[in-house]
């Protein structure tokens, strides 16, 4: 399923992104296997399909631009976007300079303004209700932004998913909004088949009358293709795209199952051998971008190790939002009872 | 003089018009209907959802995400009760991301016993909402705090939650919102849709000439001020206290401090301390279930800050922790707190002993 | 649409329990115009699917037996299974009788033990998520029971509509479930048409693999059978279906918005002139019903005049499960703080 | 000695093999993983669910409603949050039926920080069951009281909120539960589940002969006798409570009475009365953010009903009022009380001059 749309160097690009996020996620699990790190969940699996997503988007602030509400496996799409490698093993590692959440939350949960990149909340299934928010926000006369909400298949069985199916296709106003499913048929443990009685999470936008599709996310040609047919569509008709996409999961749900590398279709690997075989890179090429990709990571985990954990009293700080350079500070909160930053136990754990 | 339900509906349309409220939206808030309580009848951004709280409280999220002001309806604050996790994170999406996104977003919906409501449209919601971070709350008792807190929950960037005893919703003031005309008659003609559903069609309503008046979010109002006993309120409850208080100065002497709270977080204490320094004698009532009740909070930060100036034991009314508010009035009028139960505590407070 | 299924006697049956249900529920709107009970919500124009409905349940208790999950427009339903209309009255007027909350709930908010009639919840929708629960108790071997569980058309927005089909038809373990939605096109005062992109509330079911149906819930001989087939479906292959029954909301959606009468069509009128087209009865008769109807519900809603109010410490019974003989009092919550009982003021109101 | 995770499978087990437990279900509860915590693995009762809290309080609610016993859990109480209302209609079923029907089901969930479990990992959920009517809420410290809880829980005819303390989940006890088997390797061979996933679909678990062992709902556990100053806790600061007051009694010859709530409604009140009565000074410990706290109630109760007993302010240590825990040591150590915290305000209660 080559597509022709695809030139060599934006594979070569995406080799890259893929690669990189790879080398990513393998260092953040190792870190979390080292203990620089209390919870490693991540993306490594879904590059093929993630990494076109993040190049597809239409990036900027504001309702013009694309809205991203990301689950927690969305890493290549963040990297493919522009995000910055350190940045992740920053919040990783829980330090000050986590651009995400200061050190508070747990990795790959990302937020970026200048980019319309929501908060990524770990309360699956709930993005998809956010999403139709700005969705509406760019039903504005003229808007060219759309909105694009991702999420795995076991999380479909909340309610919420329902709704973002029914608010979107209201006749007194659709959404331009892309759901976008990620199957890689396990909910942590529990095996997809025996959950769903729908064949294809993407039936059931039918009786809505969504258009939908299922594709192979594991491939990078079809997913970008789809991506794109997708996003055209809610782009230029205002209406909302169901698209699920069949991926792997390369390492378990997360380090809470120890993250071992499970036995599933590597689509890095698939990727490379069809490169090779296009001849769009050689091998000795490719191991060139890993190489390079393995420095460049270690470097800035190097780096991270060196920057400050936060600091205590920082815990009141981005409650409301930031007024007069107040970093948005809860004095009031901080009044109440016991300050326990006046008296932080000594860092036994650290 | 207004009545709250159309005191909100001006600041909404001032909202609107003024403030960059883009939507005004939820169960039935659109066209014919306007609102169970005729709250937003009228206006221009008002739209019918579906029948979906979780929607609904998403929708308002995202709307806020992208930088635009809308105000949400949740038709009674009995059926928010599923969105608390979409709630928590409206109220923790500026935290979580570090200041990265804030989400300016108003979430009114009617609070409270009083219109025989039943289990189903008797909630109150104070206690819950001040268990959720990153929200301002507030809840106006009077048309005019109706007004004046509406127009600075919609100017606010941090999400508010905006309460209404609905048993007020009819109730009148004493003090005109500015730009209202001087006949309530006059008033209902202009803004007040009519109750035939051929009527409603064709009618647009004629606002006045509304302006821009705010209450505070932080400040209580200083209702009475008195030199015995310290009580705090707020919704509901309020204009009971504040009859009960005139009375018993008139018939007793008794001289109570009154204070509307107006805001429960983040909620005047300044105006609180103050008081009970002086009278040393304080009672706060509401009418949410008593456990793990906001009044319990006053009272224990009373305790923290305050014990060694109480004269004697602080008290806090609220509810029963019953599962629900029955229908007969043989049983509502004992399940939250009554004019004779305030009357009665109010009493005991000013004359007990110290 | 005919069945030969029903023999006169039947229709007859049908017949009276329909006028019951509508004079009842007339006789409720009056009550509340009058002030003897504050909210009128209730069944008018669901008669012709709703009386069959009961009358096709397998009436009793226990898992044996078939639940019954209803909204609150069950009254028909309730009358056709043998409840008795004084009992309905009784919950209007919050009466201390009233069998089913001792005058604390809302009219037609059933709760029958006996006939596993479980309570009437006003919450919208939740109803769907706990009717999972009493199927998946059914779902014990050799079960003949079935779970039935009833709701409107604006309702289904709700992510709980969607999550009973998708706990329904999971393949681990497929739910005896009948949905039932009446669809009256409306929710309070807002449209079906503006809020739903989907053609039919039961196509949603397709996905999922779930039967459906679609039926003029007006028709008294269409709903008997769409229900027969329904029910026994369920009952035999253990198995979900979803049926829409289109119907009329005759006296608008409650007291709050007046409860005016409605130029909706009306099943009693259709259901009238169809007996006297068949001859199966004659207009006198149908008088007759009427008449007899009219005074037995005028004589129940006098002697409910008489009945007293409930008692203010009955507040704490039934909180929790009564365990000898104590009425489940919590007197534990009696003792918090201050004991209203003890002081109520005086009845100025009721 | 067992584990609380394996004093609650044992329980688990006791109840499907005697108290008609039918199903014991909720994401990930079944095979293969047996849990987030291992608290399922091995029961024959044991299901996966769909991912869905509201199909998972549904499903407890109806499988209650038509009388049989089940025991649901929700993986984390962090995302409890959007069943609230399904909550209160579960706690409110027998009320608004007049006793009809009851609904006899556990839910179980696990609460807390100290697994430095961020924002999504570290929620409480004390205070929020405390406001819901109708539901016994329990929370053991031990693993013989979770054992011992949990079999009161199962044969309680009401819903019962079991409430599981994350940090103490692989914490071993000093009381063995009646039927464990004396070594703890010997336990951990019959009843824990293999790692490798092959040898896992094999794996049976061998139960020890378990015995009927309540603990009474309602019942606090007298943990120490003194006479200074009350202590009451629960949950994961209990141990750090005991700790401390065992070392400040060696050290400095502070007396503590401290007690183990272990019920959080209905909560033992003669015990705290009786203590308080005694003491003159109390202070109430837990780690759920501090505004309607649970521990605001008792505090207002005891202004209620021994204001005039009191010698010193009483106090009441919880969360701070913030979004979240962040994940960060440097951040969680001050979002919610640590042992040198605790211990700091136990001290100043136990010394403040009368
Ligand atoms: C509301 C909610 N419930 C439970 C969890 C715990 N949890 C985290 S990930 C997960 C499984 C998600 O499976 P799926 O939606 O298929 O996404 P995947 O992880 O497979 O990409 C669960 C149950 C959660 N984060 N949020
Ligand atoms: C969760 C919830 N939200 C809102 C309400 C208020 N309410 C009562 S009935 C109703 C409309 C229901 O419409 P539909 O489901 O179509 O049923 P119908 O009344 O038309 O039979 C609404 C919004 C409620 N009872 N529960
Ligand atoms: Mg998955
Ligand atoms: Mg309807």
């Amino acid at each position: 399923m080559a597509s022709k749309k695809l030139t060599n160097e934006k594979l070569r690009e995406i080799h890259s992104l893929m690669v990189e996020a790879r080398v990513l996620e393998e260092r953040l699990i190792r870190m979390n296997k080292a203990g620089e790190g209390y919870f490693w969940i991540g993306g490594p699996g879904e590059e093929a399909f993630a990494v076109p997503l993040g190049m597809l988007m239409r990036k900027g602030e504001g309702i013009q631009y694309d809205f991203l509400h990301s689950h927690y496996r969305g890493s290549p799409t963040i990297l493919a976007m522009g995000g910055k490698s350190i940045d992740t093993i920053r919040q990783m590692r829980a330090v000050s300079t986590d651009p995400y959440s200061g050190g508070r939350n747990f990795v790959n949960h990302y937020a970026i303004k200048k980019w319309n990149v929501v908060p990524v909340f770990s309360v699956i299934e709930a993005q998809y209700l956010q999403s139709i928010g700005t969705a509406h926000a760019q039903r504005e006369k003229g808007c060219k932004g759309i909105t694009i909400v991702t999420g795995g298949d076991a999380g479909t069985a909340e309610g919420d998913f329902a709704s973002a199916l029914v608010w979107s296709s209201r006749p007194a106003g659709t959404l331009p909004l892309l759901m976008i499913v990620t199957n890689n048929e396990y909910g942590i443990s529990t095996p997809w088949a025996g959950q769903h009685g729908e064949k294809h999470v993407a039936d059931r936008g039918k009786a809505f009358g969504i258009k939908t599709n299922v594709i192979n996310g594991n491939d990078v040609w079809e997913s970008w293709e789809a991506l794109e047919e997708a996003m055209d569509y809610v782009r230029t008709e205002r209406k909302p795209y169901l698209l699920e996409a069949r991926v792997s999961r390369l390492y378990g749900h997360s380090s809470a199952s120890g993250a071992p590398r499970w036995n599933e279709e590597d689509c890095l690997d698939v990727f490379e051998e069809k490169l090779a075989k296009q001849k769009v890179m050689a091998k000795d090429e490719m191991k060139a971008v890993h190489e390079k990709m393995t420095t460049k990571i270690t470097e800035a985990y190097k780096q991270v190790q060196q920057e400050p954990f936060p600091d205590p009293t920082t815990i009141y700080d981005h409650v409301w939002a930031e007024k007069d350079g107040d970093k948005g500070k809860d004095e009031f909160a901080r009044q109440i009872g016991i300050d326990f930053t006046l008296d932080p136990p000594p860092p036994a754990h650290h | 003089m207004a009545s709250m339900a159309q005191a909100i509906r001006m600041a909404l349309r001032y909202g609107e018009e003024h403030l960059r409220v883009t939507d005004i939206f939820g169960e039935d808030v659109g066209p014919p209907l306007g609102g169970a309580f005729t709250v937003t009848q009228g206006l221009t951004t008002a739209w019918n959802s579906p029948l979906d709280e979780r929607g609904i409280v998403g929708m308002a999220t995202g709307i806020g995400l992208a930088g635009k002001r809308c105000v949400a309806e949740v038709q009674f604050c009995d059926y928010i009760f599923n969105t608390i996790d979409l709630l928590k994170l409206a109220g923790n999406a500026s935290w979580t991301s570090n200041g990265e996104f804030n989400v300016p977003i108003v979430i009114m919906t009617p609070v409270g016993s009083g219109i025989h409501g039943s289990i189903y449209h008797s909630h109150s919601f104070d206690a819950w909402a001040a268990r959720i971070p990153g929200w301002k709350v507030v809840m106006p008792s009077t048309p005019l705090d109706a007004y004046g807190l509406m127009l600075s929950a919609i100017e606010d960037p941090n999400p508010v939650m905006y309460l209404i005893p609905k048993a007020l919703m009819r109730a009148r003031g004493t003090e005109r919102i500015p730009g209202e005309p001087e006949s309530d008659k006059e008033l209902r003609a202009m803004i007040d849709q009519p109750v035939d559903p051929k009527a409603i069609k064709e009618w647009k309503p004629r606002w006045p000439k509304l302006q821009h008046y705010t209450v505070e979010i932080g400040k209580a109002k200083h209702v009475q001020e008195g030199s015995t006993a310290t009580v705090v309120s707020y919704g509901r409850q309020m204009p009971i206290v504040e009859e009960i208080a005139r009375r018993l100065q008139a018939e007793q002497g008794i001289s109570y401090d009154v204070f509307d709270l107006r805001t429960i977080y983040p909620y005047d204490w300044e105006a609180i301390k103050a008081s009970v320094e002086k009278t040393g004698r304080v009672i706060f009532v509401n009418e949410d279930t008593e456990i793990a009740n906001f009044g319990e909070h006053l009272l224990r930060r009373t305790c923290d800050e305050l014990f060694y100036s109480l004269k004697v034991r602080p008290r806090m009314l609220g509810g029963k922790q019953i599962p629900g508010v029955g229908i007969c009035p043989t049983l509502e009028d004992v399940s939250v707190p009554q004019a004779n139960h305030i009357e009665k505590e109010m009493v005991e407070l000013a004359t007990e002993p110290a």
